[in-house]
């Protein structure tokens, strides 16, 4: 942001990627990335945004960016769902591991990783969690023995987006217990591991409706070459942290995406034929309100990011907020079209509907158990909570013990 | 208060009976190779219901059952929902039974022995109330009652029975087509209406049964698991969120078990209508908070929250939403208090 | 309940207060009893009451109630509301008073306090919250020193329901500092006052709404006779706690008034030509089902009573029930009728409607601010809410610092 | 994240003045004072505002104002609602000034002046946004806006205006009759439909300041308020509850200041809508939350709470309710996606 962005460069851009989506986005809807088909026509798809330049527009050109700015990557994110295109598989890997390595990397691991993390020929997922450790992320176990120029890593993993098509995964390791046990956030190393290595068994994890979007990795005496390690080693847990403002906060341009879901959802209204239905109104209205709301506060976190402010304060209120607003698209559908409810998706249940509103609704259910899951990943909504009332309302901590 | 203490003793041992069966019976390695094969309903689970007498217990004597009274039966719906058990128990044993009980003739003749015996499924339509049929692609007879009264039977070689994605795969739902003539059973619109509240009244209990279990997993879960060194149901936004949901779980077990105990009082179709509508929201609420409180574990196939998640959703959404329920309540309501009012 | 209450005898007395009711509930709706003019109105009315034998007729023959048992004096309560008779002004005396006396009570006191309490000549207000202790009820400061063979109170109480116009208060007052210094509960005494002695200041607490339901009672260097102590003296933390599962809990038979309001509700529904909205008979409906639900509980509980079953467990579950199901009557009218909610109460906004639902339209606001108040009154929901998590489901006691 | 880190430099300038001139005219000793007179409205506190500039800030320079675009004065609104001021600022300063301002004339030649020196208080009625109309037993002027774009102007010897009991008694309401003929101030449907969108804007700022001073108050409470031994506001369910609300006053904060920036883009109807439906669902959750957290203290006239709650609960139910602008918000998105996937 060296040169002040007007608000014709940013039409300008949208104008360009509006026309590149139009010739490109695929006619037909890919099947799901849960399933190898459809997971490779995705990654295929990347490869193609990567080829357009479109692989992640706000990153800087150096690192094969096009240092497009905050409004400019917005309006690529509000383009590119107003275009309907796939869903994006690789967003770990470009918001969380991406930033990162620029951050804490060293030159080599940039040039090591980042251009193939661009061009999706390397998928990257996260490994944080512990199935002992949700919420209280830093209690992690796995352990990583240090080894001449190699780490041993044992342990396990869970909760591993795509990581069942991953290739790499970057990791949370505790390195020096000892310094863990006086100060549980001490000792712990922040360290990418090739999932190909041997010792590594990966689990796809089979959830509620039966998908398999996450994965378990478990690791037996796994070798993790030294130069590995991102950041300092035993410093770990400032490196991860600084990835979880993202999680937190929206990816900003996502309001567009919540925008379409809720067009999705007046469109079953219609298609059920509830338009004169007041009760159907108000909860359709109530959704769409929070979704104009929400693109309210995108543009002003957007102008804060702009500004230079910091936006971790917040980060937590709004992702109380889209989660909640998510459920709420979600839910309502159920429950207005609920005469059929318990077979929701079901074509039979819309025979006019058109095909694109058929196809929304044969997906409802899948969107409606990660929308529930986006309220328990990323930090639990009730950690945020805490949060919001320590740091935000400086309200007192809660006595320990 | 437990279930325990809203029955009284005759009912309680009834209820006694059932959990051991169930426990005994429809455990979750049970319910899982159901899942997994892909059949909710299984002659071995529905004959050890027959063999206890569960299944025969609204048949006359002279019919090979045990000629009690619907009353007894609540608590026992309340058991099947707990145990999540995929078996068309109310719509054979409790609304079929009573339907052919009270319309006596050749197909109450020709099936109440049969039912009683555990040979046969038969399940029931409702006009409005089932857009989808239960256990419909099981079911050796349908009986479909329409709201005017009149009553037929259709053998399943006189119905076109389509299948859907039932959200719970425990609980199988089918569009259904009368293809045949069918048989005419009778012709009685307090029949069919004494069935329609008995349908609300039994769902609300299996309703009740299935968030009771829902808050039951939870509880035992955060009681147990541990983040930042204490105990997850240590902390009060937990233990208030559970507290809330208790709340609703256990008001709607006292409407629901009420309801249908008062099936034949005055007030008895308000009752389960109401008893029905709140089930649907206690059980809303049990799916929300039950999820959120076990954090992702609750998300996974190998846990088996979802079997419950499910089948509080899906009966939620059968026998009548809470959206319609409130409407007509509520329409009654208006009619009622307008007359009074205006003289 | 020696005998056996069969439905026949519960119809026939039911028929009884019915037919009472008829010939002696007054016409007209009596004035707020907030207003004095009201309070005397509603203060001969339970003489009345009285002298028709129907004062409390749950109570023992002995102390001259009707020994109705449980299922007759719900039906007492049932008929009670259904005829629209006047609001009670002594359920504190009634019922939290009362039967503390018949069970801790001297046979003198009881002879010198329960008569004119059941006539109402005496009014009766309760004095245990004070400003600094509101749900840490425990923590009270009001000081009761010996001096013979009186007490010498000094301090201050709040929150006394009718505190403008009572004659009596029982309070709960602190005779042991010493004592409660190790263990809060102890050294606390149950002492009866006379709020005509000297010393004593009564000021009435004026209300959001601008109302004077309740009083503040300032104490200093009041003598009060130790005779007035009721149970043991540094004991009575046990007595006080004796009544408030009677607060909490219903006293059996509300359910009707919660049913008259909602049958207020759709009546403003209907002078509002609401009857054909959706939206307005969902709200409607929800509310009825709520009470519906809460009559079905109100029975178990008898049902349970009766068998000699306790009620604790149970009493925080219906008050978190029938303070939430009440706040969503009155707030929903609110809501439904908002066009002029910011002028709720205002016949001009239903310019049809018939005498009684005018009336219960300006009694709105006020009712609906009452119903607040339920919610934080013997003991907020957030207590009840760590009672059930605690006493019913089980879970851990928070750490304590 | 505050007000101020959602304004730019200027307007946060204009936001301290504003503050900073309330909370020296404009305490709880004045609002006190005016709740015993029964008068809201006094010529003292106006004189004030206008004195500062504020009330003059839409009107045009050469008549005797500040020439600012609506922008401006977002966070003004914020700030007036935050301080519960019992003045027409929104209908006279915003309204009024801007209706006039698009429609020159010899109404507006007259009343701009007034307006913009303080000396004239105007209100508008905006069809069924305002059946009943704020401070009109105050008003010199009342301009009367038509759905169709004709607007009219009435003095206050042509309008019957009946007092109602309003529940916020520092914001007083009124039935309006128009009694005279008026005088035709213009005809221009866009200016009718800016000055709904600008009410509904301004309306959802001032309610937005009104929630965020019910959180404040809160927060500031059960942080020095013990029980139990500690300060209850280290509840976690406390806390929880406040940060509940801390999100839903920050999102209407930010959507109630975007909207009344926005309204002359394509899309500042919807957003105003929007806003002023969110807003109002903040408010009411304000009003429930800040009370049950204050306890006993919150019913009492002598604490200070109820300005605040009635504040909410009167603008919440004026310009438009939640429930009619989500209904007319949602219909039109139907027509818009129906219009798309049929072609």
């Amino acid at each position: 942001m060296n040169h002040p962005v007007t608000e014709a460069d940013v039409e300008e851009f949208r104008a360009e990627v509006r026309a590149w989506l139009a010739e490109n986005v695929p006619a037909e809807p890919l099947p799901p990335w849960t399933e190898r088909e459809g997971f490779d026509l995705h990654r295929a798809w990347e490869g193609r945004l990567f080829e357009g330049g479109y692989a992640a527009v706000d990153w800087p050109a150096e690192y094969g960016g096009r240092d497009a700015g905050l409004r400019r990557s917005m309006a690529f994110a509000e383009e590119y769902y107003r275009a309907g295109a796939p869903e994006r598989i690789n967003m770990g890997g470009l918001y969380l591991l991406g930033p990162v390595l620029m951050q804490y990397g060293t030159p080599e691991q940039c040039a090591r990783w980042i251009p193939d993390l661009l061009a999706c020929r390397t998928i990257w997922c996260q490994g944080f969690s512990e199935p002992g450790s949700g919420s209280d992320l830093a209690s992690l176990r796995t352990r990583a023995e240090r080894d001449g120029d190699h780490f041993v890593v044992n342990g396990q993993k869970i909760w591993t987006s795509m990581g069942g098509f991953a290739d790499w995964i970057f990791a949370l390791v505790r390195t020096d217990p000892e310094a863990g046990r006086k100060r549980k956030h001490d000792g712990i190393t922040f360290l990418c591991i090739d999932l190909r290595s041997p010792g590594v068994e990966v689990r796809p994890l089979a959830m509620v409706d039966g998908t398999r979007g996450f994965a378990e990795v478990f690791f037996t005496d796994v070798r993790v070459p030294v130069e590995n390690v991102v950041g300092e080693i035993d410093r770990g847990w400032a490196v991860a942290m600084s990835t979880l403002g993202f999680e937190r906060g929206a990816v900003f341009g996502d309001h567009a995406k919540f925008s379409n879901d809720v067009a999705d959802l007046a469109a079953l209204v219609d298609a059920r034929d509830l338009g004169e239905d007041t009760h159907a109104l108000d909860e359709l209205g109530r959704v769409l309100v929070q979704t104009e709301v929400y693109r309210a506060n995108v543009y002003r976190l957007a102008a804060r990011a702009e500004a230079g402010g910091e936006l971790d304060s917040t980060a937590s209120i709004n992702k109380v907020f889209w989660t909640q607003m998510q459920h709420d698209i979600f839910d309502t559908g159920i429950r207005l079209l609920a005469e059929d409810g318990a077979a929701v998706g079901d074509p039979g249940s819309l025979p006019d509907a058109d095909p694109a509103t058929l196809r929304a609704w044969s997906q409802w259910h899948h969107r409606y158990w990660y929308a529930r899951a986006a309220m328990i990943f990323g930090g639990t909504n009730e950690i945020q909570r805490n949060i919001i009332s320590e740091r935000v309302l400086g309200l007192p901590m809660e006595p320990r013990r | 208060m437990t279930l325990h203490d809203t029955l009284d003793q005759d009912r309680r041992e009834l209820v006694e009976l059932t959990d051991d069966l169930l426990g005994r019976h429809c455990d979750l390695d049970f319910l899982r190779a159901r899942i997994d094969d892909g059949t909710a309903h299984t002659p071995g689970l529905w004959s050890r219901l027959a063999e206890t007498g569960l299944v025969s217990a609204l048949v006359a004597e002279e019919q090979g059952g045990a000629g009690l009274s619907p009353a007894h039966l609540s608590g026992v719906l309340h058991s099947l929902g707990r145990h999540a058990v995929p078996e068309p128990y109310l719509e054979t044993a409790v609304l079929a039974a009573t339907v052919l009980g009270a319309l006596p003739g050749p197909v109450a003749d020709t099936w109440l022995p049969r039912i009683a015996a555990g040979d046969a499924i038969v399940v029931v339509r409702l006009g409005e109330l089932t857009p989808l049929v239960p256990y419909a692609a099981d079911a050796d007879l349908l009986l479909d009652l329409a709201d005017d009264g009149a009553v037929r039977a259709f053998t399943a070689d006189e119905l076109e029975v389509t299948p859907v994605a039932a959200l719970d795969p425990l609980r199988p739902l089918a569009r259904v087509v009368l293809a045949g003539a069918g048989t005419e059973v009778g012709d009685d619109s307090a029949v069919v209406a004494r069935t329609r509240t008995l349908a609300l009244a039994g769902a609300a209990c299996l309703l009740a049964g299935a968030s009771q279990r829902l808050l039951d997993l939870t509880v035992e879960y955060v009681a147990v698991r541990e983040q930042f060194g204490r105990p997850v149901g240590s902390f009060q936004a937990v233990k208030h969120k559970a507290a809330d949901l208790a709340v609703m779980v256990d008001m709607a077990t006292a409407a629901a078990l009420s309801a249908f105990d008062a099936v034949d009082e005055p007030d008895g179709p308000r009752r389960a209508a109401a008893a029905k509508a709140y089930a649907g929201d206690a059980a809303a609420r049990a799916n929300v908070d039950a999820l959120q409180l076990h954090g992702g574990i609750g998300f996974t196939w190998e846990y088996h929250l979802h079997i419950w998640l499910k089948r509080a959703m899906g009966l939620a959404a059968s026998y009548g939403t809470t959206t319609a329920l409130r409407r007509d309540l509520a329409r009654e309501l208006l009619a009622r208090v307008a007359g009074e009012r205006r003289g």
